[in-house]
């Protein structure tokens, strides 16, 4: 453990735990699609991308890709046997219509009320929103994996998003580099943290109150 | 992930009274004879399920599939847009009682609404039915210059579904004009079961030409050499 | 000519006469069916059946029926080259979203608004509509092809219709057992009349005016 | 009835100034990247067409396809999901500048809108950017202690779509990942004008595997090898 804190892959690790056999899994674009490769053992999940395709796995080996088989990103993908093609609103049809189990996605800022803010930073530039607005009322869990503050140490679990909404009252649970925490009632309840981090340290990374409810588990991912 | 069950019995199981059940089909075309036949079988064992609503184009035809459910007495209404049939005589029997509900819905708007609830749009506006009885006390708007009517979705607790090919994973493909409303239920209704002619091995089915991906199946029991409704009709069949 | 008036067939018959090279139709169930038999030599309409064909022909010999492979109607119908299959909602987005050229209905009555009455009489029974309260808003040309009068000699072209209407001011040409009418404007403009009915007894045969307009044509269909 | 041209030029008559455009493909899967080389040529010679509006996923990547009709001048502006890319540079100067207008709408409320516009709804209603920045001024309602943002249909002039099979009655398939946008596109267009990898002969296309039906296509010209947008681009081609 780097820093005393969990790396991406190690967040995604954990995210991947919590994902059922069989459950249909869309995941955001860049540190999210992590998440597919710590799929637990003997658990089969099947990932969306909302560009039209169900069931696929890994990158292709460099040189050997298909530029008419990439996922959201526009990274290269492979197919796994019991693929489907389909067009744009069909794929959106599975994500608004509730047939998405879990959606993981990235975040600038998570609010104890649950909005969510990942696709403008708000400081100009171009602003570019993609799946998430559609995908943050459709999946029947969302799920943020993040850091537990920003590069400059501001926390981005808040009582309210600064920067502008992706969705409203909408994810349930953020993997953070720290902890584990549940939305509930408007309040972040901690359910995991890393051991070596005390409860006020966290507390004080933390834009919102951290609620105790029901015992706090120690953090525990294996070094990837 | 394994979808596949065993047989009938276990395709419907949770089907029980006062659900919604969508069925696919257009006439016999679709018709998922052995699943609605099970289903009759087991009311008439058990005496349940009962007090159905349907969902479907039509409302049966001779004493098969549809309207034998109706015979029965485990319809309480049904949601179609073209109740007449070769032989109708099963609902309008009970429909001229009053002894069954009838909800009429154009059919374009039929096929919209049960999409619109696949796809979580829970209303539209559409042309159809505009300035009719069957849009009567139904909110409308105007849109450059044209009025239009807001028609909800339409969900379902089950849909029974007859596909021709399906994997272990539910995607499925249909058999020429049997597709209908199909694919469309699959994504409408909370518990989608269906009956493949065949089931093959995930891969077996070319991804392009899935029609209803998995995701939208929840049960698949293989019914080889499945019955057609217009076959049973014409041969004078009585379920 | 029996009976001094079109039979079902030439009605028919005059009707394929104003279908354009490679248009898309649709024919409503029953009567208005017949008009594909009479498409004219060099010319390819292409037919679309509300439950997911395009591009079927005639009916298959009797006991070569496939049940599985039936139009609207509940017919056995076959396939042309290039035919497809498509699911219910996609076949009204044919229909609804403008992509058909004509379709041509049956009428119980016809209204010099445009008004159309065709799927209930009324009088109890079962109703059933299927989807005619969609085609009539969805083909770019709606027409209809209609006895006269009914059975009991009361005019089927009328000022208002007096049974439930499938659409308002939709349909822009009849084509019934005596004359070719045009809907302009709010008027039955008259277009074609048999030679051998006089337009005084054409008006007593129609509930409502008929309008003269560029001159009217002598009705001419072969023996079919 | 044979909807086959001869070449790109024959394909894209009618294409003129300050048409709305929409454009297939999801980044480089699926863009027509022949039709709108020859749309640029077309400019470049003429100064026709320009002003377009382009809708599309993205807008554009690098030195081709809709990057160089921004970079040739041609379009005043996108609606899209996401106008970032790998090089984006095409886009975001111009944009920066003020010198083209953007339409930014949620991926699936921009799928849901094109469909809209090709199946006859005017308007729908989608949980999508609801309390957004993206739904401000837009009308909301509540359906089962829910509220939805309601969203209008999104029609165009033309469509510019890439298919890998199609017949002279303008059935398509597409290849893998890059049939994304475009079944949607050649629904909700005036003039629906398709690049395809073959031509083959009506009844080559299993029936069962047409995905955007012939009525919605109003030519079709061969391309074959076509060339691949995300290719050309590691390949640092300009056009």
């Amino acid at each position: 453990m780097k820093d005393n804190k969990l790396s991406n892959a190690q967040i995604a690790w954990r995210a991947a735990q919590d994902i059922a056999d069989g459950a249909y899994v869309n995941l955001g674009i860049g540190f999210p699609e992590m998440v597919a490769r710590f799929a637990p053992e003997g658990r089969e999940a099947i990932f969306h991308t909302e560009n039209g395709v169900l069931n696929f796995g890994e990158a292709p080996a460099e040189g050997e890709e298909d530029w008419d088989l990439i996922n959201a990103g526009k990274k290269a993908i492979t197919l796994k046997p019991g693929a489907a093609f389909f067009h744009h609103a069909d794929s959106f049809a599975m994500v608004r219509g509730g047939h998405l189990d879990v959606a993981i996605l990235g975040a600038y800022e998570v609010a104890e009320t649950g909005d969510l803010a990942n696709w403008s930073t708000g400081r100009g530039g171009v602003p570019a929103v993609g799946g998430a607005m559609d995908l943050v009322h459709g999946a029947r869990r969302i799920a943020v994996v993040t850091e537990h503050v920003t590069k400059d140490g501001r926390p981005k679990l808040v009582e309210r998003c600064s920067l502008p909404l992706t969705g409203v009252g909408c994810v349930t649970r953020v993997y953070t580099s720290l902890a584990v925490i549940d939305i509930d009632a408007n309040r972040f309840v901690l359910r995991e943290k890393l051991a070596h981090i005390s409860l006020e340290a966290l507390q004080a990374l933390t834009g919102a109150k951290l609620v105790i409810e029901g015992g706090v588990s120690d953090l525990v991912v294996p070094e990837i | 992930m394994d979808k596949r069950v065993a047989d009938l019995e276990a395709a419907l199981e949770g089907v029980e009274d006062g659900m919604s059940v969508m069925v696919g089909g257009f006439g016999g075309s679709g018709a998922p004879i052995e699943l609605l036949h099970a289903l009759i079988d087991r009311f008439r064992a058990t005496g349940s399920p009962g007090r159905l609503t349907l969902i479907n184009n039509n409302a049966g035809n001779g004493r098969v599939g549809i309207a034998a459910m109706i015979d029965a007495g485990m319809v309480e209404r049904i949601i179609c847009s073209f109740p007449r049939s070769a032989d109708p005589r099963a609902f309008t029997e009970r429909y001229l009682a009053g002894e069954i509900g009838l909800e009429l819905v154009p059919q374009g708007t039929l096929a919209e609404r049960i999409r619109a609830g696949g796809a979580g749009i829970p209303a539209f506006y559409t042309p159809a039915g505009l300035g009719t009885a069957l849009a009567e006390g139904k909110p409308t708007a105007r849109f450059e210059e044209k009025s239009y009517v807001l028609e909800r979705w339409l969900k379902a607790d089950v849909a029974l579904i007859k596909a021709e090919s399906a994997d272990r994973l539910g995607n499925l493909t249909y058999r020429r004009a049997a597709r209908n409303f199909s694919p469309l239920m699959a994504m409408a209704a909370a518990l989608t079961i269906v009956q493949a002619t065949r089931i093959v091995a995930p891969g077996q089915i070319d991804p392009e030409a899935v029609v209803t991906p998995g995701i939208f199946v929840d049960r698949v029991v293989e019914v080889p050499d499945p019955q057609q409704e217009e076959a049973l009709m014409r041969a004078g069949v009585s379920h």
